[in-house]
């Protein structure tokens, strides 16, 4: 524990300055509102495609990504609902706002969606749509920092439903017996789409699923963000220090509906009532208040700064063009060449 | 007669072969109480109980092989795939297991139908728009179902359950709820499998396509005679494997001038398997080359745009039909 | 425990009659000698393709099977190794050799090769290549049992190394929550190919994958055969009785190389020897004997008849003709139509 | 000079890349210690140590995703299938996320090969005798080698190491101990990814194809000669992603009269690609209709006179091409 600057003060969790405290609720803040910004623009049908919100979870996200070093080159592999792991490793509201918006100025140009999109610079990965893919994938990176001696640690998120794909298992099982720095996040949300995590798995715990592969598992209260913190920063130390893979359950909840489209009538109201109550966002700040880890002014200062970096994305981004039709072509391979499939196109007339 | 969407017309044909046939039994996700992602199984959890409709884990592989297992059995699994992008992830089990069944072991039967949508227009990017046919074609043993009408839609999934062997059934999704027609309440509906169906009839070439191509083609023909007065037949060939290559041979050497629209990739696409077959049965009625119109060799991307531009429009079937009339 | 015939006899585990336990004998020893048969044909290359020894795992094999209920309408799905399951469940020594020597006679018609072969009504489906497929196979096989309300129960066989495929854990996981009666058989014998099990998975005892899946999990010593048919007759029971999955390690030892060209050089000659010791033919035949369950004397008739039953099915086989070329053709498809794509072969020159 | 064999070839290729380039490493199941089922990494363990050759558990999905995130970090993986019939379980891996890495996620690079066997006339049944090319040419993204002979199979293993790109390499096991050359031993053998060769010349007619098959179109060139005094062209494509456009072009536009063959089945096969490219640009150099020799639509079977009758040998080609020649 580092030494309690105020005598009244509960201490913060180890490893969090007071600095850190303040982002995590400002990286939560701006995963809430950026996803609102998106439900309105989705509304407005500025939004292509579907809308994936993290309502709820934000902790779960902004919590685990925050263990990871960003000064040691640490990368994390995000799912749908990860847009919070994004924001803390430096991806701007105005690149998912692009990517949802299908700008030509996106980091993918308009070709793929949402927040799939990476910059290994910064430390992400952009999934693709096949659950359980990036696994294998995060087993692959971390292999090459052990392979070169890098002390750096690879972080993958698999929702409830994910675990039960082929994917998920070979890639656990492949980084388990590599003794891989990797931790996997597994974001107990209770559902997969409509689909409840008893018709999931027959464990009710997926923390059970650890000892199968012979690796560390410990399971957190999703919706507290310093408990996630704790728990990863822990796993994301084990992993550094040459212990091999944690998986880590997170225990939160899904409040919207997959997708902006689904209106949850699978879902029992006392159900979604009951987590409302345990809104990650509110618990924080209410605690930072509490603790004097922040005082109320401040709160609002991070709120109102949240909102202005928003409209600001915003304003830029409504006004950029989609990408040129062209530019579909190119990149598939690294060196065009006469000889390319990309090449043999529609054939002149 | 009451007008149905192509998706309600899958909807009914299940339906009715589950109520005929206590053999036929649904898996997939989210296919019970949320009634699928595209809602073709809503309500039949609530008729047919948990036993038949049957929401599984996310796992395409176990979903595959579950159905050969329970269509070892003598039951008739109908597997829903989310997107058919996912059927990728039991290509194995598919190709390895499924497919080779009655080959290689002593005829063992493994009726079975896996269903889903594909195809692209409707802005998915590039894991949710796939036309994954050509992926499948390859493999002896799988027969392949592309319907474009609410007719064929219905009249052919009631016949992929009822048959013997396994069939992949590709629904398109952007027509799912805009294509709409009247069918007959009455009479049952059963499209046999391997049967092309003349969509327009024409003399001067042909255009043989298949799945939500079958409009663009049509839309084409229209445009073709008004402003060129070219008469173009257009054939949809419905199922791609078993090919029905008498109504190619037909087509062909009544017009003489071919285009093959797939919506897929041009390169490894279905078209070249099409053209290879016309040239080895029809070499000496082609009046020119066969001409292929698809999607450019590219992931398919997102953004409008560039969707529209790598996936083949009305527009590249106009071009390359007077190409071929001028040649 | 069923009444003790002779006072000075231990019993038999439950389950078992005398002529059951001489029945495992027989079992073990045709596996042995048929196997052995089959060497010496493949070394005089009338064996086409490789050959796949069961040698040390005989007792996991038939001691499984017998577990079985065949007069219920239970079905396995053996392994390469499995040559004494599928014995069990009736498969005649004749229709390995004509599988082996692909006979047109053979079961699968000179089609698929060594025990590649299935019956439903004698209640075996064979297996293919792909490691793990027969999983959700046999889960689907299971769940046609439930649908129908069927007291029938189905066993899967899969290796130390096949746990590691995406197949084997969707399958595990489809019939864990959809409650099957399968009992899946883990057959621990310590390598795959030339994999040890440390670097197939970083768990000890495959066992503990059962907690994964939330499935009960039992381990026996694989070389003894009354402890496997005991703990795999309570798996199955539990099964029938709607218990759902039960997950089963057999500890055994793949006594020979992964197939009869392998020469093993990766394999430690202590661990070899100290196996050889422990062969399960060698024990169990000594406990028949020492409890008084056999005689030396029936031991020796089931050894006589094993031996007369592969002469004659030798014999038999050899004289036999591999099929006709054109035989290849037909059965791709259940109505063979003018639209087949097997119809479209070679073309009329 | 020393004799080496095609397997021989291959290993001397990724040996020498593995010294050239710390980068370089590999991954498989069986590889380490055994050195691979067919020996293919015999000593590499020993001299390379076991971070650079890594057992794997039997993951084929977990192999090529591994891969594919150590190759964006900067490494290059060269993964090895026991069999390539075990590709099919990393099917989705592949086609979906290596493949399209590059294009849709901003130049993510993604350089790996995978490697190993394929092929039939080895009486290895319906799972270890697949020809699987056709399965992945439909995916761009990726590339696809098919070496022929020992100096190919050494310069391509290498070339596609140092390639920028995903590249399937794959390498005939009839031919591991039965190809034997001389090749040189100073000279470095690089043979670029994308360029046909041809295997023979040739001005009556020419035959189109690649691994194992070279050998029989070379068997029937020459009987074809002697008996029929035929002079017949035989290309080898080598590489058929990318596809040698120019050098079909050329053969076909020489010889006027095209026969492919592949060891693939017929339908679905990568020959109605090449016949689709042909009729678009040399339609009128055509004498005749392109020919396909292909495997029979049906899963490889076992016993040797199926597995002969299937699969396409030399006197298929000879009939085939004396058609062609007759027409
Ligand atoms: C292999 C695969 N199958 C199906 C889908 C379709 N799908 C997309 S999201 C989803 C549910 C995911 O649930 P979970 O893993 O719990 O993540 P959550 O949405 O709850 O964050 C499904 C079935 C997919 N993307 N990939
Ligand atoms: C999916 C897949 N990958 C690779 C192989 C090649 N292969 C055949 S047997 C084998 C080892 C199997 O080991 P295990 O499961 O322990 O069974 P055992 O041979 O020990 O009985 C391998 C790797 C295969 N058959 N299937
Ligand atoms: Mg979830
Ligand atoms: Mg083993």
């Amino acid at each position: 524990m580092r030494p309690n600057p105020e005598e009244s003060q509960p201490a913060l969790p180890a490893g969090l300055s007071p600095e850190g405290a303040h982002a995590l609720y400002y990286f939560m803040r701006l995963t809430r509102s950026l996803e609102e910004r998106l439900v309105n623009l989705y509304r407005q049908t500025k939004v292509i495609g579907g809308l994936f919100r993290s309502l709820g979870q934000e902790a779960d996200a902004v919590g685990s990504a925050f263990a990871l070093d960003r000064t040691k080159g640490d990368i994390l592999a995000p799912l749908i609902r990860n847009l919070g792991s994004m924001l803390v490793q430096g991806a701007t509201p105005l690149e998912v706002l692009r990517q949802y918006m299908a700008k030509a100025e996106s980091p993918t140009r308009g070709r793929e969606l949402n927040i799939h999109f990476n910059d290994l610079e910064r430390g992400f990965l952009g999934q693709i749509s096949h659950l359980g893919d990036m696994v294998p994938v995060m087993a692959g990176v971390t292999l090459s920092f052990r392979i070169r001696r890098e002390p750096r640690v690879g972080m993958v998120y698999v929702g409830d439903g994910a675990t039960s794909t082929g994917a998920f298992h070979e890639g656990m099982n492949f980084a388990a017996v590599q003794k891989l720095p990797l931790v996997v996040i597994v974001e107990n949300n209770g559902y997969a789409y409509s689909t409840p995590l008893y018709r999931q798995t027959a464990v009710s715990a997926l923390v059970a699923k650890a000892a199968g592969y012979g690796v560390a598992g410990v399971q957190a209260d999703g919706n507290d963000v310093l408990a996630v913190y704790e728990v990863t920063r822990a796993a994301v130390e084990r992993a550094r220090s040459g212990g091999g893979v944690t998986l880590v359950e997170l225990l939160t909840y899904r409040r919207t509906g997959h997708a902006e489209h689904d209106n949850q009538s699978y879902v029992p109201k006392e159900e979604r009532t009951r987590w409302e109550a345990n809104d990650p966002l509110d618990r924080y700040r209410d605690r930072l208040v509490a603790n004097g880890w922040a005082t109320e002014q401040q709160i609002q200062a991070l709120d109102d700064r949240v909102l202005e970096e928003i409209a600001t994305a915003v304003a830029t981004c409504e006004s950029e063009p989609m990408p040129e039709a062209e530019s579909a072509l190119g990149g598939v391979y690294a060196n065009p060449s006469r000889l390319s499939p990309e090449w043999y196109r529609i054939l002149d007339d | 007669m009451t007008e149905v969407t192509y998706l309600e017309a899958i909807r009914q044909g299940l339906w009715e072969e589950m109520e005929r046939d206590e053999r036929v039994f649904l898996l997939g996700e989210d296919i019970g109480a949320y009634g699928g992602a595209f809602k073709v199984t809503e309500g039949f959890l609530k008729q047919f109980g948990d036993d038949r409709v049957i929401d599984t884990p996310i796992s395409e592989t176990a979903i595959v092989g579950a159905a050969a297992g329970a269509a070892h059995m003598g039951l008739r699994p109908v597997c829903e795939m989310q997107f058919m992008d996912f059927l990728s992830c039991a290509y194995s089990m598919l190709t390895n297991y499924v497919a080779t069944a009655r080959y290689r072991a002593g005829g063992l039967p493994t009726p079975l139908v896996i269903r889903g949508p594909v195809g692209g227009y409707v802005r998915g990017g590039p894991f949710h728009s796939q036309m994954p046919e050509a992926a499948y074609l390859h493999t002896p043993g799988l027969k392949i179902v592309c319907p474009a009408t609410a007719r064929d839609a219905k009249g052919l999934i009631k016949s992929a359950i009822r048959d013997e062997d396994p069939v992949l059934f590709f629904e398109h999704k952007y027509l799912y709820r805009r294509v709409r027609e009247s069918l007959p309440e009455q009479e049952e509906i059963l499209t046999p499998l391997g049967e092309a169906r003349c969509a327009r009839e024409g003399t001067d070439m042909c255009i043989i396509t298949w799945s939500a191509m079958v409009f663009h083609a049509l839309e084409a023909a229209e445009q073709l005679e008004r402003e060129d007065g070219l008469s173009v037949e257009v054939l949809d060939l419905r199922t791609l494997l078993p090919m029905d290559d008498a109504a190619i041979d037909r087509t062909v050497k009544k017009t003489n001038r071919v285009l093959i629209a797939h919506e897929d990739t041009r390169t490894g696409g279905v078209a070249g398997e099409i053209t290879a077959r016309i040239n080895e049965r029809c070499f000496e009625y082609l009046d020119a080359p066969v001409r292929r119109v698809a999607a450019l060799d590219v992931p398919l991307p997102f953004a409008p745009p560039l969707e529209d531009y790598v996936l083949p429009q009305t527009a590249d079937l106009v071009r390359a039909s007077r190409w071929l009339a001028a040649y």
